[in-house]
């Protein structure tokens, strides 16, 4: 992590306030070390958090940090760490729960689905779960078919609990603290895609709220709507579109649930078409609620159908080509996009 | 003959307290089982008739800043722990008066104020959370101790193996309590586990463990009572195999074709309530009469809980939405 | 089950072929019968499917006709026997797995996503898993929010799997043989609430085929899609729309994976409007898949936006008149079908 | 000096056949790093170099007709059960000559003919499928051995134990293969399991159970032999903990923070290669010559396997969907 003051600060007149340069990994290491110092209810549980570092590196350091208390080692068990997690919240702790891998959550979904996002509402309302689940989702990076799902908008299915997918470094390092400080429980998912990208920070970068959608770009023609890690791509294709005359407008959902479909008809109202990017699979994904909100909520602005640029319906393959392939990339998000205007 | 003869290491306050908890948990469920054929009562509704030592016994041994999991068959527990019975009885009648707003039922109770957590009806579902409360006073620093209760047939489940290594390994003050009733549903024991000596199979995970006669309240509460200590102190989590009995169907629904009348019957002769009224009666301990207050003051706390649920309120249609978050969606 | 022969037999001429009555539960015993006398390599494996006679009494005295052996019982595991099922597909057998129900599912979902969906691609084609998972699904019995979940629709996001949801007699009793002669694996979503509902099947009753959708009810003026628990309360519902003069057909999707979508746009094509009942939870559910695919395909065929009726976001209460709200009623579909049309 | 005296009870055939399945790993993945470094091979790479006894020695107990289900660290399990050097570089290339046409990559070796179930890289996802498996065996009246391979880790998951459960009670034929290399990842044993002594452990469900030096080639075959001895001949499942080591990081992205270099120099100094190789000598089992002989052959095993590779043929991206289902989507 560098800091570095913009070379504009010389001009007092308009002042920029000073940026560091880093990466999400760092981001959001630098999001959890904010919290182990600021809430003493808070620690980090997992596999390999501590003494490994973080199965990718994110928690590296912490342990020496904060200690084996605060930083806790667990065996690999899944369900029963991530459902200590909620008995720990129960308990009045506010417990930082990491699964690896979104793949590796399936073991721990009885836990989140059946417990965690229930209890409030089974026990009246007296029993608030004031957990984080943190987990690395995405494919892209070859590790086959049972590394590489992405199943947050599974997950955004669920009621009870918050889905968040930072795509930016801001929200890399601003949204845990809100999640934690949360009383539901609340699930973010990291790209794992995304760790090693870096980018410029505001030094002081802090909480950030994560209640809406936000508009990454304007535009006027389309608006195509994207989450995680398909948001740089969807910013790559926007940029691109611009040589064919097509002003796409970005919306980056943020939130996965409750899904803040305001933004996203705002912008359709303005824009009339719109394309929704999503990595994990078509049908049944989040797209398709995408596709569902915007049909409820615009229709009549609509001047073409929704179209949807989304993984392949299959099991990752190893294979790279096939791999990217199966993931929505830059020119897949250009092409639908073009098509859509006409431009075909 | 001495009430320490007769291995009852207690007053006689301590007698009517047992006795009276047992009267109170049997004949609170055969209420419900009236009502449930009344359809005031509906979902599943297991019973704990036969069991009742267990959560009587254990209950004892815990202080109110102690914590509590149980199953979906937890009324006892819920009664013995100190959630009034009203409060149980409006639950069941899906009424904003139970002590789950009417939301949870007969599988769900809950009262945060006693921490009793449930109320769990995924089998083995608790377990996890009984660690998470456990870690959660040990990194509070409070002194608290948590018991988790569960059936045999949750030992099975891989979220079985992963609390008790969990417990064990960062020796957490959890008591786990497993009732073994021998059946899992219609599964017995021998079908559903290859190594069918509970307490040596958790003894395996080095958590302190043994075997209790479930049907004998007394050694229930000297168990738990010892469990307890051995937990609060920083022994680590202990394992009490809790051998005991249903003396009714699984729930509402079970023809009950796994097992034999004969058996029943059998069991039915170690009552766990019969069997400490004779030792009581004999060690002195109770007198002549007290059986009969007891019922009669719980059939109308019974009553009265019936009424105060008659008289519930269902939560209005528009507030179905209401607590599925605490901080409102947006 | 009493045999009837119709009435009309009598009438040579228009000779009815003769039907029996039998409950949904009669008609999936039959099914699992029927697939353990004629398949040597079927046999049936869950909790309590045998001593117990299945917790919903489905499989009740099938352990007596076919002995432990095929009838057989496991011990609490959901996550081991399921994948005890996939390790017996991949050894030539053909298991009929029973979770008690879904809710239940989520502890062996690393099986059943992790491997049995996977196995085939991750292979390179070399092994199949003909695996047919049955599981009971739904709430409306007051089982309150841990045995009320409908997660059909979840289970449709997973390529690799085939998920089925038979909600008529026929479909009950027939659809259990042809995915057990599938390749790969299916799973079967029983809706509890029908279990006791009976009706007439044909005496000579057999497998059916599980690839496409079905119209249950023709009409011209809306397309009413439906599956599982919900197809009985969109019928009822198109019944009574007749009165406000709205002739609805109804589509029962059957499968849920793969969708036929092409049932869906054809109907809409003649109807111009939809109406899509689900049981499970509206954000992300199988209902926003459908709007998609409507609008992907008849986008230029719709009069008015796509109307879902859903589950209320909530995990259901046990209490029954929220219960009976949290989930969609006749009348839900009837109000939200005259909206559209503009009887509102 | 004699062979029996070396505790080395094999002839010099089978010596030699030892050395080669262990030279043939070792060189084979250290190959595997270069290519990982030249980016031909992608993914996660987890190498079993110090491992190779335990799958050179158990596989040689097994029949063709037997099956193998492995992990993410299994292109020893792979070569050792005979899947070409070629097939399995192919797959990491990435290609359709790969023995999972490109599909699967490192962690995902699959090859049916040879009864070889992958390849599995959910941590103890694949104990239930070798369960499965055995039963499968077992009702079609085969009586084939599943042998399950499976790191320490592996035994604190929930699958684990519902696996052992299942394949004790119903006295499966299936032989827990468990690699013992002290860390998961940067998780040492004791920080994962209450009960290290994971032989004991797997007692408890009944099964035959114990370990065994995994560093000692002829061991690991003398006790692979005796389990599946025991498990073909109905004795049920057996358990073998067999102590390892290994020599690399965990994958290729490990700073290895968790352990130190002395601690890896101690245990290279029982290289399992090495130690077969010096009491094999001793033991007049081998010859001068054949240690070059055999790397020789090896080194021209692997350049062939990586020239076949190089050749390989990428899948048509218009593929990229075969394979989901095996019957037409519609
Ligand atoms: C994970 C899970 N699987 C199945 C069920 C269905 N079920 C409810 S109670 C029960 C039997 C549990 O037996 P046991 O643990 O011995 O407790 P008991 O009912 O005897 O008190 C089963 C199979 C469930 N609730 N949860
Ligand atoms: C269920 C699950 N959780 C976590 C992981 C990530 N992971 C991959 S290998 C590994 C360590 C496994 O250790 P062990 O079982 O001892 O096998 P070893 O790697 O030492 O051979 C972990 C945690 C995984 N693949 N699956
Ligand atoms: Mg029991
Ligand atoms: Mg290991």
């Amino acid at each position: 992590m560098t800091a570095t003051t913009s070379k504009r600060t010389a001009d007092k007149t308009a002042a920029v306030p000073p940026t560091v340069t880093m990466t999400f990994r760092e981001a959001f290491r630098e999001a959890l070390r904010d919290a182990l110092h600021r809430d003493p209810a808070a620690f980090l549980m997992g596999e390999d958090v501590g003494r490994y570092g973080g199965c990718f590196g994110v928690s590296r350091g912490l342990l020496e940090e904060f200690g084996p208390e605060r930083v806790r080692d667990t065996p690999l068990s899944e369900s029963g760490f991530t459902g200590a997690g909620i008995g720990a919240a129960l308990g009045g702790m506010h417990p930082i729960v990491e699964v690896m891998t979104v793949n590796f959550s399936l073991l721990a979904l009885d836990q989140i689905v059946n417990n965690a996002a229930t209890m409030l509402h089974m026990s009246g309302g007296q029993l608030n779960v004031p957990l984080v689940i943190r987990m690395t989702t995405g494919a892209g990076r070859q590790l086959a078919a049972q590394h590489s799902h992405s199943l947050e908008g599974w997950y955004a299915h669920i009621p009870g609990i918050r889905v968040l997918a930072p795509a930016t470094l801001a929200d890399a390092r601003g949204m845990l603290w809100t999640a934690l400080q949360d009383p539901d429980p609340v699930l973010i998912f990291e790209n794992g895609a995304l760790y090693g990208v870096s980018g410029e920070l505001a030094a002081d970068a802090g909480p950030v709220e994560i209640d809406h959608a936000a508009v990454r770009r304007e535009g006027s023609d389309v608006t195509v709507v994207a989450y995680g890690g398909s948001l740089p791509r969807a910013m790559e294709a926007a940029e691109e579109l611009t040589q064919d005359g097509i002003s796409a407008e970005v919306v980056d959902l943020r939130t996965l649930r409750p899904l803040d479909d305001t933004t996203i008809i705002t912008s359709v109202g303005h824009t009339h078409r719109a394309v929704v990017v999503d990595e994990g699979w078509r049908s049944g994904g989040l797209s398709a609620e995408v596709v569902a909100r915007i049909v409820e909520g615009a229709f009549y602005e609509l001047d073409a159908p929704v179209v949807r640029v989304c993984g392949a319906e299959v099991p990752i393959p190893y294979a790279r080509h096939l791999e990217q392939a199966a993931v929505p990339q830059v020119h897949d998000v250009v092409r639908a996009t073009r098509e859509l205007m006409g431009h075909g | 003959m001495t009430a320490l003869d007769l291995g009852l290491d207690l007053d006689r306050e301590e007698a009517l307290h047992l006795l009276t908890q047992m009267v109170r948990i049997r004949r609170f469920e055969e209420r419900c089982v009236e009502l449930y054929s009344a359809e005031k009562i509906r979902g599943f509704l297991h019973l704990y008739i036969g069991e009742e030592a267990v959560a009587t016994g254990a209950m004892g041994a815990l202080r109110p800043t102690d914590a509590v999991v149980a199953t979906y068959r937890e009324h006892g527990h819920a009664l013995a722990r100190g959630v009034s019975a009203r409060s149980i009885m409006a639950e069941m009648f899906g009424v904003v008066e139970g002590c789950s707003r009417g939301r949870g039922g007969s599988m769900h109770l809950f009262d945060a104020e006693r921490r009793f957590y449930g109320g769990n009806a995924i089998v083995a579902g608790g377990l996890p959370l009984a660690v998470g409360l456990g870690l959660a006073d040990v990194m509070s620093g409070r002194d608290a101790v948590t018991a988790c209760f569960f059936g045999e047939g949750a030992v099975a489940e891989g979220e079985f193996h992963e609390a008790m290594n969990l417990a064990a390994l960062w020796s957490l003050p959890v008591v786990f309590c497993c009732e073994n009733n021998l059946y899992a549903m219609g599964t017995a024991l021998a079908r559903s586990e290859s190594q069918t000596d509970l307490a040596l199979k958790a003894a395996t995970y080095q958590v302190t463990s043994w075997a209790v006669d479930g049907m004998d309240v007394v050694a229930c509460a000297a168990a738990a009572r010892r469990a307890v200590d051995i937990a609060r102190s920083g022994g680590g989590p202990v394992f009490l195999e809790l051998r005991t009995y249903r003396f009714r169907a699984h729930s509402m629904y079970d023809p009950e074709l796994y097992r034999s009348k004969e058996e029943v019957e059998r069991w039915r002769e170690r009552d766990p309530i019969e069997m400490f009224v004779g030792r009581a009666e004999q060690a002195a301990l109770l007198e002549a009469g007290d059986r009969e207050r007891i019922e009669t003051d719980v059939a109308a706390e019974i009553d009265d809980a019936v009424a105060f649920a008659e008289a519930g309120t269902p939560e209005p249609v528009e507030d179905l939405t209401r607590d599925v978050y605490r901080r409102a969606v947006r």
